[in-house]
């Protein structure tokens, strides 16, 4: 989430807006609430040094959406099959991203995309989890990896 | 009229994705294998079942409210896929 | 037979299916996370009945709360050993008899009738609320709502009784051991400020739609949850004044509007030029005092001295 | 009408399922978790009958005595939750001990 208090209580705002699909009788419960949620977040929040622009995270969205359609589909698919194509193990996969938001966020979307599935890191290394370790499960590790990164702004 | 079959449609591809998630989840021969179906095929399911009733939505206001009910699953559903990935591991392997 | 009816009898028949293995199933873990998916059905029969407000109640509080109660308590007091449930003819035989004479007193119930609809639709105008689920339990009712709230307070007072006398007014539940840049660490931060926010406006909505005091305040009293068991926050030892002012916060407001309701003529009438806004104040205040004790009575009794 | 027999009828099997469950196990969390059906069957029944309207509403009154029945009955689980989990810390058993000792469990 976005670093200022200002931004964060933007954010929650617009959060309420689309609860309550913009009816203006509430704004005034609705800025309450954001306001202490974003004191809350600001006072919890352990993020410091580099975060994610917003305006970037959106670029990424289409990308996102149809890799995990294919994520989806793949794994429909292997379950559908009657031999049940699978070739299940591990892998450790060396992150460069810090830890905390950004490696969960990294671990979040790869948990969706075809094939892997992250539990946890030991040190910098992701555990991944693949259904087909025969594959390039490395270069698409480091593919997503990669765009992630180019959505981090100082 | 246009709007019914798209959702129809939409809400039926949704509810193909729940069953192969399902199927996954039975047939899958350990937990984390089935965690990868349950994770992707039901996420998938779920936005396809939102958007569905994207198309009947009566205002930009709900169409928003439904792609935020998926957004938070989803977010949901990637993060608990990776709590209990990391729970599932045997005890030796935990870091 | 139309396909809403179908779908009805399909549903329950799930919900029979689920009872029935959360009874027979061996694996008291196993049993405990079949109830939930049971609760979660149930959330889909109160859609299907009509009654919005009680499914929220039903899928945060009774399959919610209670799943995530029974869940700790069953990984606490699980020995590993199956229990079957023992063969009771007499029982079978008494429990039978209870269905039927239940399902004789619906089969015979089961024709038209309006029940209250006619008076509180009569008397909706005034009530201060357009939901009237929530003209029930704050005005036509707030008596019943009243003493909920006193209950719910003297189960957590019952509750923290039980700890042994050197832990008595500590922090309750475990130190949890999270790693602040983990995943859990990461979603603990992230989502509370959103459910906060989901939770109030549950609270607000409630008098013009489904939601209300007890459904915006588990939302709220889950996000604190799951920043405690994330290690975000520490729960708040039980001899902390501020916590038990929280805690009072609630009923005293409601109390007191109560008392103000003589004014109106008689205790606990709102007078209608006030009722909005008082029944919104009430609630809000409610719903985190609700949202403090349920929190509160999921992580249990104090464990760690003072 | 459909509705409330289908749902009542569903409601009064809950009730006696979860009461047998309640006579028929000793663990007491297995006891507490079959004292929720009880609750919810009972609900289920009262929601059932507060679907009788002519017009296919639901009457609004029984459905704020569900909501208050739900949460009391939340309050209940974590009350007899809390002392059953005292008395296995205090004892190390699950369930209540029997009045004749040589019938153990």
């Amino acid at each position: 989430m976005a670093k200022s208090p200002v931004k964060r209580f933007a954010l929650l705002f617009a959060l309420w807006l689309v609860l309550s699909q913009g009816r203006l009788d509430g704004v005034v419960f609705g800025a309450a609430a954001a306001a202490g949620a974003a004191w809350f977040s600001a006072a919890m929040s352990s993020a410091i040094g580099p975060r994610f622009g917003l305006l970037s995270l959106l670029r990424l969205a289409p990308g996102f959406f149809w890799r995990s359609l294919v994520g989806g589909l793949d794994v429909a698919w292997r379950a559908l099959q009657p031999r049940m194509p699978l070739n299940p193990g591990w892998t450790a996969y060396s992150c460069r991203l810090p830890g905390g938001a950004m490696r969960v966020a990294l671990g979040g979307e790869l948990s969706l995309m075809p094939g892997t599935l992250v539990a946890g890191s030991d040190g910098d290394r992701l555990l991944v989890h693949c259904l087909d370790i025969g594959g390039p499960v490395e270069e698409a590790l480091r593919a997503e990896e990669d765009r992630l990164e180019a959505a981090i702004v100082p | 009229m246009i709007a019914d079959v798209i959702t129809v449609t939409l809400i039926s591809i949704g509810l193909f994705f729940f069953i192969a998630g399902t199927a996954g989840f039975i047939r899958f021969p350990d937990v984390h294998s089935r965690l990868h179906a349950l994770t992707k095929a039901d996420n998938l399911g779920l936005g396809f079942v939102v958007l569905g009733v994207v198309a009947q939505a009566d205002s930009g206001w709900s169409v928003l409210k439904l792609l935020l009910v998926w957004l938070l699953a989803l977010t949901a559903a990637a993060t608990t896929a990776q709590l209990i990935a990391r729970f599932a591991l045997p005890p030796g392997e935990r870091p | 037979m139309t396909l809403g009816d179908a779908f009805d009898i399909l549903l329950c028949l799930l919900i029979l299916t689920a009872a029935a293995g959360v009874i027979g199933g061996r694996d008291l873990f196993g049993s405990v996370a079949l109830f939930i998916v049971y609760g979660l059905l149930l959330t889909i029969a109160w859609v299907r009945l009509g009654a919005v407000d009680v499914a929220l109640a039903e899928g945060a509080i009774g399959a919610g709360l209670t799943g995530v109660l029974l869940l700790g308590a069953a990984a606490k007091m699980d020995d590993g050993a199956g229990q079957r449930p023992s063969f009771r003819p007499g029982a079978l035989l008494l429990c039978a008899g209870v269905a039927g004479g239940l399902g004789w007193a619906v089969v015979s119930l089961a024709q038209p009738a309006a029940g209250l609809i006619p008076l509180v639709r009569e008397n909706l105008p005034v009530a201060g609320a357009d939901n009237p689920v929530t003209a029930v339990l704050l005005n036509f009712r707030g008596w019943d709502t009243l003493m909920e709230a006193a209950v719910l307070l003297i189960a957590l007072v019952g509750v923290w009784a039980l700890s042994p006398e050197d832990s008595w007014g500590g922090r309750s539940g475990l130190t949890q051991r999270v790693r602040v840049d983990g995943v859990l660490g990461t979603f603990g931060r992230f989502l509370p400020p959103i459910g906060f926010v989901v939770g109030v406006y549950l609270v607000w909505v409630g008098t013009s739609a489904p939601g209300g005091a007890f459904q915006g305040g588990t939302v709220v009293a889950a996000v604190w949850l799951l920043a405690i068991m994330a290690g975000v926050v520490e729960p708040p030892p039980v001899a902390s004044i501020r916590l038990r002012l929280l805690l009072m916060a609630g009923p005293a407001v409601f109390l007191a509007t109560g008392i103000w309701g003589f004014a109106a003529g008689a205790f606990m009438a709102f007078d209608p030029a006030y009722a909005k806004p008082l029944i919104l104040a009430v609630e809000l205040v409610l719903a985190l005092s609700i949202a403090a004790t349920l929190a509160l009575l999921v992580i249990g009794r104090p464990r760690r001295p003072q | 009408m459909t509705q409330t027999l289908i749902f009542g009828l569903t409601g009064a099997a809950l009730i006696a399922l979860g009461f047998y469950g309640f006579v028929s196990h000793r663990h007491l969390l297995r006891q507490i978790v079959a004292f929720n059906l009880i609750g919810s069957g009972l609900f289920l029944l009262f929601g059932a009958l507060a679907r009788r309207a002519p017009d296919g509403t639901s009457d609004p009154v029984p459905q704020a005595m569900i909501i208050t029945g739900i949460v009391v009955s939340f309050a209940a689980t974590a009350l007899a939750e809390a002392i059953a989990e005292r008395l296995h810390d205090r004892t190390g058993r699950p369930s209540l001990p029997d009045l004749d000792p040589d019938d153990d469990d």
